[in-house]
């Protein structure tokens, strides 16, 4: 920040393109390829901070779907995740979802440990095609590498042993999900065969294991009584409605900057679609839990919100906005009835993970096939499949291999007076009187 | 002396505080409860799962006095309090052995108002 | 996000700005046009994102100066409200506040149903001058649409009916705002009599129907006790300050944005206008509440940023700095005088939306013929007239419509227990104690 | 928005940049270097969007981490704060930051009152070498200036007088902030040196002054009781975490904008070191807290991510990432070490603001002396103790002078009722019952 | 009459309750308390300082019946309660003078139900 | 067997359990609650409409004790307690015809301790 430098050093920092040895004297004129540069740059940063900012997003939806005196557990899941996501997307994670070269062809390839940028100028410039930088690319897949424990976390909640959840999380981000990124992102067998999922990837890759780790977890104490689904209700609305309005701003970087260039025609039509469904999204759910619940149920319609972005994430780029608005309202439609019928099969998800990201991930994957003329619906179920296929037995297996050790769920005394106190020894609303009896 | 405790909806509150003052009664304790009783509760829906609310929120009055206020006291209650709806409330009325205010040490029937 | 692809793609998006067709032998060089035009669709984007979140400082806002007993309500009146904005807006409101042509010479006008792109690239380039894209643009005017019922929504909480809410804001959003908006914004009368309001028009379309709505529903039960006013007291600060700051952060993009193109000198001057009127309009109420209040009320301090805010935004581009402290400055005073006023009046408004936003929306308007040289200020009155002369009218009769047909206002004995039990049958803060006397 | 007028105004617009006369006829082509100057102006309006935002995240922080009965009181500083530091930024302190030329040779220096724009478009382009308007860095720069108020506000709550703290506040964000900010950033005589403290500088600033505050002012009631550290809990767990996500999301701004440009290479670097960091101090701190505590303190663990950023903050540019994660490790485990270190000392600060900005603040100016071979540690040591000997010494007899007049203590029962009640006659959550037992 | 107040576990509330309304006892007033009893407490640390946290939270009942359901009450609410575990809780058994429904005026064994 | 009720300051609530600590009363139940006694309220404004608060925080002691114990708890408690301000707070006798524990179903005097 030092001004008296500050004309000096600009006009040749704007120029080098961060080179590192600045012309002092004659600068080079600016390009029209280097203004380009910057803009592109500038709006694959923005979309970091959005898809950063989901984080603090998913912390509250989950906050706000579960009890109070849960609170301070899943505050430190997400803020743990995302630091465990980055610094082993860095260490591991980047290379082995764009590993260059594959070992095993399509499969499985891996670039080695570390993170280390091509050198001087021209490997700045010729990095992905003069579209960002490579720490801009770094950063941008490491805020996603995080969400796909994230969506766990919230599946998991309000029973799951710290430890446990933590040691998931660090071995599913660190590997599962790069390796199975790798077949679409790093240019895999998926990718050869032309499947079309965007981020809802991320969905999926979560989604599944979400559903692992319920199966294997159980219900909550007391969810389930008699056969018939009890009300745990979530403890904070206006919480959860802030966690939703974060998301969807997120959303705007998660599918504006998986265009991966500031392009301006293709990412705002993509905020377009991506707006229509979420809207689309909350209509489809306000109509069905009005008529279904004879009530609307707020974290329904907050559900159907996110249900829509889940659903447009695969096909924002290539859908009509008419198809867009279809595709929110029917996943708006699909989440209550979801919800619903999880209970009714006793799987006991507090805040609708699976409902949200699996179930609408794999649906708006689907709906490429039969939106877009350009997309074969028979490889998107392909690729739905392979995603399942992987992800699933090997959450499962990593979540079974703790609980057959340390132990998943904590005990029954401290599941009832709450995993803030058990876990944490703290308390997440000091002085507030609660009214507990269950 | 006599303890009267009362269960009444919290929205008779400051009509019933009103109608003490007015008897100078001007000294009370106040707590929110859950009630159950022939008012009948209702239901809440979180996420498709029913919930039977049958504990229901009042306010709980408790009121030390002299035995000569007893019935100025409930009937001022009765009198703010009575909408002719189920759910108005209840009084009871015990005995009270002995009453100290803490600042003083004074007993009994001074101590009490 | 296909990285194996990236290259080759990004440098054809790049350059063929969204164009179907993608050369992929020969790429044209990029321009200085296609540079400045992606920064400015960036600088556009940038402000979608800001007036979005707008919708969630509005919804914490109003939860924050209510009572917790309607916290559900309020969230989602307030999510629902965007959904029907963008949707409406797309089928019917752009189309008739930018009609293109006018059937009523200046007055009324409507392009039809639906939004579509010009075609190819050279639509894409031509619209509005390269400034930003057609999506783009739907997508800014979209985000404001449903700012005017969100107004409206505060100003009538916690006592109205949650249908006939959610039916007169469609009708309000999808047909009044636009057909009042084309007169400025869509080209038509008061744009040719060179009236300068900006989006104080929102505020004023707002602030309209926010008064229509409380004078036909009355005050709350127990708001005026023997010609008296009692407190009632919102029940959440934290929640209103995160309000105030997400909407002071919105208003950059909200009259950043106004400028419609990222010019470095225009835009950072607006910033600056925003900030100081923001600022004065703190230290204006301030000054005032600790003045006639003893004691200097958050509420009263929190209302004269936003009054300072709405004040500025007419002007934001044609005052001097000092000007904007000034106007700041004077709407803070203004805020909470207005709200002892509309006090004493027995106008029930639980979030001071029409002090904020009518109030200051007209002083700001009426400004701009004081403070700058090149608008005149009988021009100024005029348009706020119309404005009146039209929006309170209709909202006036829409309400009554409802009034008289379905109802607006709830029971009595719903209100007291609360909104979030009668309309959605859930409470905003499970587990948490209440001392409920009101 | 006058859209009839947009395809005009906007050619002309964003060609002018910001020149009063617009060639209706003959739009000169659009340069290279106005499409950059574009692009880079508008990066740093999204810095000042970041660093704004922090100011609701130390709010959030501060408010979560002290007791519900003081949270208006809090809420209340930090908006007023704000307020003054753009208002006396405006009037004083950029011009006093950046004298141009220093009146006592590299010391002291002041430009004169109020703010002014080069004039005319040449003025513009010219202004710091065409990276950003006049208007921008004003902007970005006065977004600082409040943050070492902020600082101490966390330091000092649940006990100071209102009135006194806005005093202190505005004494020493109009005077020794700007002064001391001269030094380095005015190009004063710790730039000559090639001292490198980046926006660390804000930190410390900060950090003196509420060590300060606090000595002067003594701890909380009930904190030390026969000499041992009593907790006195936070009371909002959410309002914490939503608040360090936020300084985290500003932080990009913070030490992303520090780079006066958004030259991509560079401005990414940033972006990674400063997430790198950040993690690092999450997982530090939570080791140190799981270790030291035998249960994971949330509390801690969002100290230890703010350590990490503080500590990053000036060395960001210049360290690679390895040191990077290293640095942010260290300030993790430093800050659990601290907070319980000040404990011990009886030095109570409700936030850990001390430990924060101050301890990490130091540590990661020196560090810059050990990570970076282009930097003496011996530069980096005599500027921090610079600063420690100008800003304490300074704090401490302005807070000494009005402990001396007005007071700067609560009385007693204040302090047991709380601020809310004491200074504001209001409550921050109207209906919510709590157990106050201290 | 009698007044019966009794802390049980928060957990047990629903439990008593079904048990209670087997016994035909509908009534009742639930508040919540918190307790120092047998069951020692737990620690929690904040920022690195402990706390002796020895009031655990609890429910309150109080139930107003006629002498003759005084044995049904108290049997229901241990069977219900009861799971050997320090903490389970404790009932006390007063003397009720007089019962009056707010909405009637009704007093006594017909008011109390 | 007796109990018995104290209203205090919430502040004291520390002081008076170590006091009765003391005095090897070691089982008590606790409820915060309002209070209108001779200490008057005080004024809060909200957005310029008046409120005056005269329910001011309390917290209430219930304590059920054995005769002989009777008076080491009163004494206890007001040592505690006593600022000699008003607001100090009162405490209320009452008789208690019997206590039981709900784990082992003990009854009277050896189930109160
Ligand atoms: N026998 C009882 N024991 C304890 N509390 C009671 C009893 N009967 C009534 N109450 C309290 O009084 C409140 C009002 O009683 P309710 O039966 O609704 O009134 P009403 O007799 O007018 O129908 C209940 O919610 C409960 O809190
Ligand atoms: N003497 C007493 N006075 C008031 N409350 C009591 C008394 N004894 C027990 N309690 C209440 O009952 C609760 C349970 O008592 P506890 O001693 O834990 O049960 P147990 O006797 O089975 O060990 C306590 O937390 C307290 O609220
Ligand atoms: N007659 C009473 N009935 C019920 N509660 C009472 C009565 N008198 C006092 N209290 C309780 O005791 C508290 C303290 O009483 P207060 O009159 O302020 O004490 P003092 O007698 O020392 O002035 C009151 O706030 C109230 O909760």
């Amino acid at each position: 920040m030092k001004k008296w430098k500050k004309t000096l050093l600009l006009i040749a920092g704007a120029l080098a393109l961060g080179a590192g040895v600045y012309a002092e004297e004659v600068a080079p004129a600016v390009t029209a390829a280097d203004a380009m540069f910057t803009a592109n740059n500038i709006w694959m940063m923005i979309s970091i901070f959005l898809v950063f900012i989901m984080h603090l997003g998913f912390a509250t939806v989950e906050t706000g779907l579960t009890r109070a005196k849960n609170t301070v557990n899943i505050l430190f899941k997400n803020t743990a995740i995302v630091a465990i996501g980055l610094l082993t997307y860095a260490l591991i994670g980047f290379n082995l979802m764009y590993p260059g070269d594959f070992s095993i062809a399509g499969i499985f390839g891996f670039g080695g440990f570390g993170i280390a940028a091509p050198e001087g100028a021209a490997g700045l410039i010729d990095y992905a095609g003069g579209a960002y930088s490579y720490w801009t690319d770094f950063l941008f897949q490491g805020m996603f590498a995080a969400t796909a424990a994230t969506i766990v976390s919230g599946a998991v909640a309000e029973r799951i042993k710290l430890g446990s959840f933590l040691i998931f999380s660090t071995l599913y981000i660190a590997l599962v999900y790069p390796f199975v990124g790798s077949w679409v992102w790093g240019g895999g067998w998926l990718a050869e065969m032309n499947f079309h999922a965007g981020s809802t990837l991320v969905h999926s890759v979560g989604g599944w294991a979400a559903l692992a780790g319920i199966l294997l977890l159980g219900p909550r104490l007391g969810k389930y009584v008699n056969g018939k689904a009890k009300a745990i209700m979530g403890h904070n609305m206006p919480l959860l409605t802030i966690g939703v309005f974060l998301l969807w701003l997120g959303w705007f970087g998660f599918n504006g900057g998986s265009v991966l260039s500031g392009d301006p025609g293709a990412v705002s039509y993509v905020l377009v679609t991506t707006c229509m469904a979420a809207a689309a999204g909350i209509i489809g759910s306000m109509i069905t839990t009005w008529t279904v619940q004879k009530k609307p149920d707020l974290t329904m319609v907050l559900n159907g919100c996110l249900a829509g972005l889940v659903g447009i994430t695969a096909g924002a780029d290539v859908v009509t906005v008419g198809a867009a608005i279809l595709i929110g309202f029917i996943c708006g439609v699909v989440a209550v009835l979801s919800v619903l019928g999880f209970d009714k099969l006793k799987i006991d998800d507090p805040v609708g993970a699976t409902t949200v990201h699996l179930v609408c991930g794999v649906l708006g994957t689907l709906f490429v096939g039969v939106f877009s003329p350009d997309f074969s619906f028979l490889t998107q179920l392909i690729g739905v499949l392979a995603y399942g296929a992987v992800c699933f037995p090997a959450a499962f297996l990593i979540f079974l291999a703790l609980k057959k050790t340390i132990g998943i769920r904590v005990s029954e005394e401290e599941e009832l007076k709450g995993l803030d106190i058990g876990e944490h020894g703290m308390e997440a609303y000091s002085g507030f009187q609660f009214f507990t009896n269950s | 002396m006599k303890l009267i405790i009362a269960y009444i909806q919290p929205e008779k509150l400051t009509a019933v505080k009103q109608a003490l003052y007015g008897k100078e009664v001007f000294k009370m304790s106040v707590t929110n409860a859950l009630g159950c009783g022939q008012q009948k509760g209702y239901h809440e829906t979180y996420r498709g799962a029913d919930v039977e609310v049958n504990l229901l929120k009042k306010v709980r009055l408790e009121i030390a006095v002299n035995v000569e206020f007893v019935d100025a006291t409930v009937d001022a209650i009765i009198s703010a309090a009575r909408t002719g709806k189920i759910g108005d409330g209840k009084i009871f009325i015990q005995n009270l052995e002995e009453c100290i205010r803490i600042r003083t040490g004074e007993k009994g029937a001074e101590a009490i108002g």
